[in-house]
């Protein structure tokens, strides 16, 4: 784990108030992270903004020494993070958090199932999981068409479903009507989003093995805090996200 | 320049310590530095029994500030002496034990606890903590129950024990006193204070203990005022905390009479923030004319 | 979108006014923008005879904050009567008149020199004001005294009182049951929390006042937190401030229980801040399904 | 007054932690600003700095639309004015307080004498006066060389004497020094700086009708919150500086 503060190459929105912003690192860093891994960033120098924001990787360029993140906006820290300019530098602590073991997995053939803002982490891991020559299954669901993004890269790597609650693109409802409809073959599931929709995930799925990603409010990120914490799955003791996570096994916590 | 201050139990190289609970056990962020730059560590408060702490959210976000609701979670007093301290060890740091509890008993029962180890040099009496709702709150806002536990501590305590003092109160000055009469070899302050914040989409508190400790820059104004007052007022050295930011928070904090800081919620925003400040720290003492950080100690205080 | 609000003495249209004495007369802000617009004018606090206040400097600026030591400085009363008063006649909007004193019997003579005017919608009674030695804190910090000039004026005023609580005290509640008991029609909170700042240059408080009051955005998590548990506690209507910076902030203290609010600090960074949040406020209102101020009056207060 | 969100044309640094910011207003806007009049200015968007802090107009350019400032970085907000760009908005409550009544008073020679950032709004004042056919003489002191600025300025405007604090250009000592001196011809004098130099000057032109300029830590700047009085010469009332000032008459107020 290391504070960082790199170059931005650009931000882009590419959704309804959806950004990407895309960073320069180097080789050396960016070989450590790991699919589900999040960056920790400051979101402004100075006193506003005393904790640093959450955000997953999106997306890792060993080739053009390119992190991306995704990020919606969504209260004061992530609208100021839209104010920031190509060349400006941004201030991160990296790699955080534990990513998908996809090396030490026997799988032939992933679902990846993600919502809203649990989707970018998703694509990082679905571009790996490929490269390691393991097929790819995607759901994923938005609240609508205008906030959908990277429909075209996910379909590069498999066959994606992608659902919207108002119906206004793909199947209407939530990511777990297309596992209801849908007869999917898969012998491992990953899952990134909202709360709700890893529950409903994780009981419709509670027969097949697979990781979840966790969200929470966080003070420090690094696991000295304890804002970030979960319970295990018998409720006796408690993982903290950003350590122990954000990635756990599905069966491993209370959700 | 010379960093070092003398106080009771404490050798401190340097002023510069973390605030307890903003850096457990030390051990993450001697991923970022090494701990043996500080001038102590100050541990997450100990309990008798592992607590487990509130419901999540925990943490909020305000200008400036943070709230948080950690709720004293820790594995104990016996884990934490030892799976926690032997990591300490290593450094060439005091550590600062802060102790929490319940009822007068368990302050006195962890203080005992700790007297099996030599890996601590003082104990911080968390009587502020304002997130557990048994504990904490009441120790500090009456200054005859604060003086008890403070009394009760003393007795069994084999190193010096400074009081945390809370800063939701009418009157600091009077509970200053009080643990001072009580044999507090220091003092603490300030703990946070009482906040809340609202999830308007919710329509509730955001954290889910309702309300939370206002930590950071934003209470730094109220820490100053308390530190300076009970500087007057009693002869026992202060440790000030609330809101460092910067080298000149740490200088304005030695000014209003402080012998020592700890810096909490800064930590998140800058996690090389302590060795950053000490680094920082001769310069900014030689810029205002100081010669050591004893010098600059309640040099705020006009002599008229 | 109905934005009205109806309190003991004020039919206002909004729920959006200017904090006292960040604010004056309300001349100074008529160059930005028509008073009218405001749901309420709180004007700054008159005593009984002119005040010139402390010495300067009188503000200094902190991390997302401010301490003011302005020391009460008014023309007092009968000039405000008499020459302030008559300028906001112009303009279809209520006024309340802020009331300080030393004495118990200067808060009653202020209120009763009110008497011979009509300008006046309501009485803030500001036994809070951290800033004049004698009179102010003692006040506010003291459930028995917080009644006793809670009493007197009821006596003597014709209009409705609030009572200004201050949040410098260990159980804001206990002081806002005092004065519920003793006859306040509304409460008004928070004023300011006591704080300092030091000048490293000179060695000493910057305020020529020493302490002075902690104001805007850095407080709010304290003034929604004490909004929140006196809402719980008494019957009578609360406007709610304390560091309100967005129309978000607003409805915060709306769901955390207060009627109307108050804006200070912010008029400084922003002197269009009031009539931006009222322009704002259906919006905002709407985003989080209501359909009036009224209806969002507490709602932050789950029904658990 | 107004409160106006006006470009940036450029930012440059023009001595010892001293910068110019040149912005661009509209005509009618800078037609109603008097030399010793300033600008009230929001430091940054967000919570962190709640005060604006007050800058004098150092000079109005009606032919190209802008208006002038010159500030000395002495704490967190002139550091933080440091970072803006050509281009960025700059928030402004315009014009403040009084100026110097320069069309009312009747005089033939003006001294002008300032200190440090005293000196910024003496050049408009310079400016204006010779305008109207008034000669000038000046006198500018500064800590040390490398913090001097505009003395080509000034010189182009009359007689400009320069001292500086060591000694390192101009006669070695305070303004005052210049006085004492030089037999100096002038029948009507105007200061500005740090309030030492403004009572050293005032006690040694006692006999001379002259205006001087006041600072005070400010709130609103604008009148309404009384943070920056100053008691008049009899100790009985009190001004604003904001808005009774900053511009006074020599014997006016207690300083
Ligand atoms: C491990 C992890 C990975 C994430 N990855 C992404 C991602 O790739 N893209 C994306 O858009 N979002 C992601 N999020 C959520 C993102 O962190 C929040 O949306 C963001 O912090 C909100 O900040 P804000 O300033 O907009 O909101 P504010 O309301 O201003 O935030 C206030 C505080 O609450 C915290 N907070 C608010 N919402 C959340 C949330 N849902 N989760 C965690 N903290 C929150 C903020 O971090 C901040 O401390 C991730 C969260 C976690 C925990
Ligand atoms: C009418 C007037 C005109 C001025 N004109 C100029 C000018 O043309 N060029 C220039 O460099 N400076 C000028 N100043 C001084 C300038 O306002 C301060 O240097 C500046 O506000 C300091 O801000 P800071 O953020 O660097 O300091 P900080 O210490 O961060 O400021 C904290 C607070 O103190 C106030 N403050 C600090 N020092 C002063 C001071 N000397 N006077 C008033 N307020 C102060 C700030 O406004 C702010 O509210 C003027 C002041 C006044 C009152
Ligand atoms: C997340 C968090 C946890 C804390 N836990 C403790 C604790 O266990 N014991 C204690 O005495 N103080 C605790 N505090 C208070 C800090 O030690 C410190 O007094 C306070 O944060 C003010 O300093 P700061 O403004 O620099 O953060 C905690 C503060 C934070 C932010
Ligand atoms: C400069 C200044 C002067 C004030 N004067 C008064 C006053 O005369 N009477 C009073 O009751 N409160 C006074 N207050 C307190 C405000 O009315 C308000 O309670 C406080 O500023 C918190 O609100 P804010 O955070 O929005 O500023 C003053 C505040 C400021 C900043
Ligand atoms: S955020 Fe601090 S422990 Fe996880
Ligand atoms: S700064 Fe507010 S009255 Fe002058």
């Amino acid at each position: 784990m290391k504070q960082l503060s790199v170059p931005i190459l650009s931000i882009e929105k590419i959704a309804k108030a959806t950004y990407q912003i895309d960073m320069r690192l180097e080789k050396d860093h960016l070989e450590k992270i790991k699919p589900g891994q999040f960056i920790h960033i400051r979101v402004h120098q100075g006193s506003e903004f005393m904790l640093r924001r959450p955000i997953s990787v999106a997306d890792v360029d060993l080739k053009l020494n390119k992190l991306s993140v995704i990020f919606k906006v969504f209260g004061r820290g992530t609208e100021q993070l839209t104010q920031l300019k190509a060349n400006d530098l941004i201030d991160l602590i990296i790699p955080c958090g534990n990513g998908y073991p996809i090396d030490t997995i026997n799988y032939n053939h992933a679902l990846l199932v993600g919502g809203g803002v649990g989707v970018p982490p998703l694509y990082y891991l679905a571009k790996s999981l490929v490269a390691r020559g393991v097929k790819v299954t995607t759901i994923i669901g938005f609240q609508t068409k205008e906030e959908i993004f990277y429909l075209d890269k996910f379909s590069e790597l498999g066959e994606v479903f992608v659902t919207t609650n108002d119906g206004s693109f793909g199947t209407q409802g939530y990511v777990t009507d297309i596992l209801k409809q849908e007869d999917l073959n898969f012998d491992y599931y990953f899952s990134c989003g909202p709360a709700p929709m890893l529950k409903a995930v994780k009981n419709y799925l509670h027969y097949f093995p697979g990781y979840i990603s966790l969200e929470e409010r966080m003070g420090c990120g690094i696991g000295a805090c304890y804002a970030c914490v979960v319970k295990t799955e018998d409720g006796k003791a408690q993982k903290k996200i950003c350590t122990d996570g954000p990635v756990f096994q599905a069966n491993e916590v209370m959700i | 320049m010379d960093l070092s201050v003398k106080l009771p139990g404490l050798n401190l190289k340097n002023p510069i310590m973390p605030a307890s609970g903003c850096f457990s056990f030390g051990k993450e962020y001697s991923q970022f530095y090494d701990l043996s730059l500080l001038g102590a560590v100050v541990i997450k408060a100990a309990t008798l029994n592992e607590r487990l702490g509130n419901p999540t959210p925990r943490v909020a976000e305000t200008y400036s500030g943070m709230l948080n609701a950690i709720g004293l979670q820790n594995p104990g007093v016996e884990t934490i002496i030892d799976q926690e301290l032997p990591y300490l060890k290593d450094y060439d740091v005091p550590v600062i034990a802060n102790v929490a509890g319940s009822t007068v008993e368990e302050y006195e029962q962890v203080a005992k606890a700790f007297r099996r180890t030599d890996a601590i040099s003082a104990i911080e009496l968390n009587i502020s903590c304002p997130n557990v709702k048994e504990g904490g709150l009441q120790f500090g806002t009456n200054a005859d129950v604060a003086a008890e536990v403070t009394r009760k501590v003393k007795q069994v305590s084999q190193v010096p024990v400074y009081v945390k003092l809370t800063p939701n109160v009418t009157n600091v000055v009077e509970i200053a006193q009080a643990v001072e009469q009580a044999g507090a070899d220091g003092l603490t302050m300030i703990n946070s204070l009482t906040g809340m914040q609202i999830d308007l989409q919710n329509r509730r508190p955001l954290l889910a203990n309702k309300v939370g400790g206002l930590t950071g820059p934003a209470i730094k104004p109220v820490a100053i005022r308390m530190v300076y007052q009970v500087y007057q007022a009693v002869k026992i050295p202060i440790i000030g905390v609330g809101g460092i930011m910067t080298v000149e928070d740490v200088l304005e904090f030695l000014l209003a009479g402080a012998s020592a800081v700890q810096v909490g919620t800064a930590n998140f925003q800058n996690p090389m923030i302590c060795p950053e400040l000490i680094e920082q720290l001769p310069a900014c003492l030689a810029k205002y004319g100081f010669t050591s950080v004893e010098e600059a100690i309640g040099k705020g205080h006009p002599s008229e």
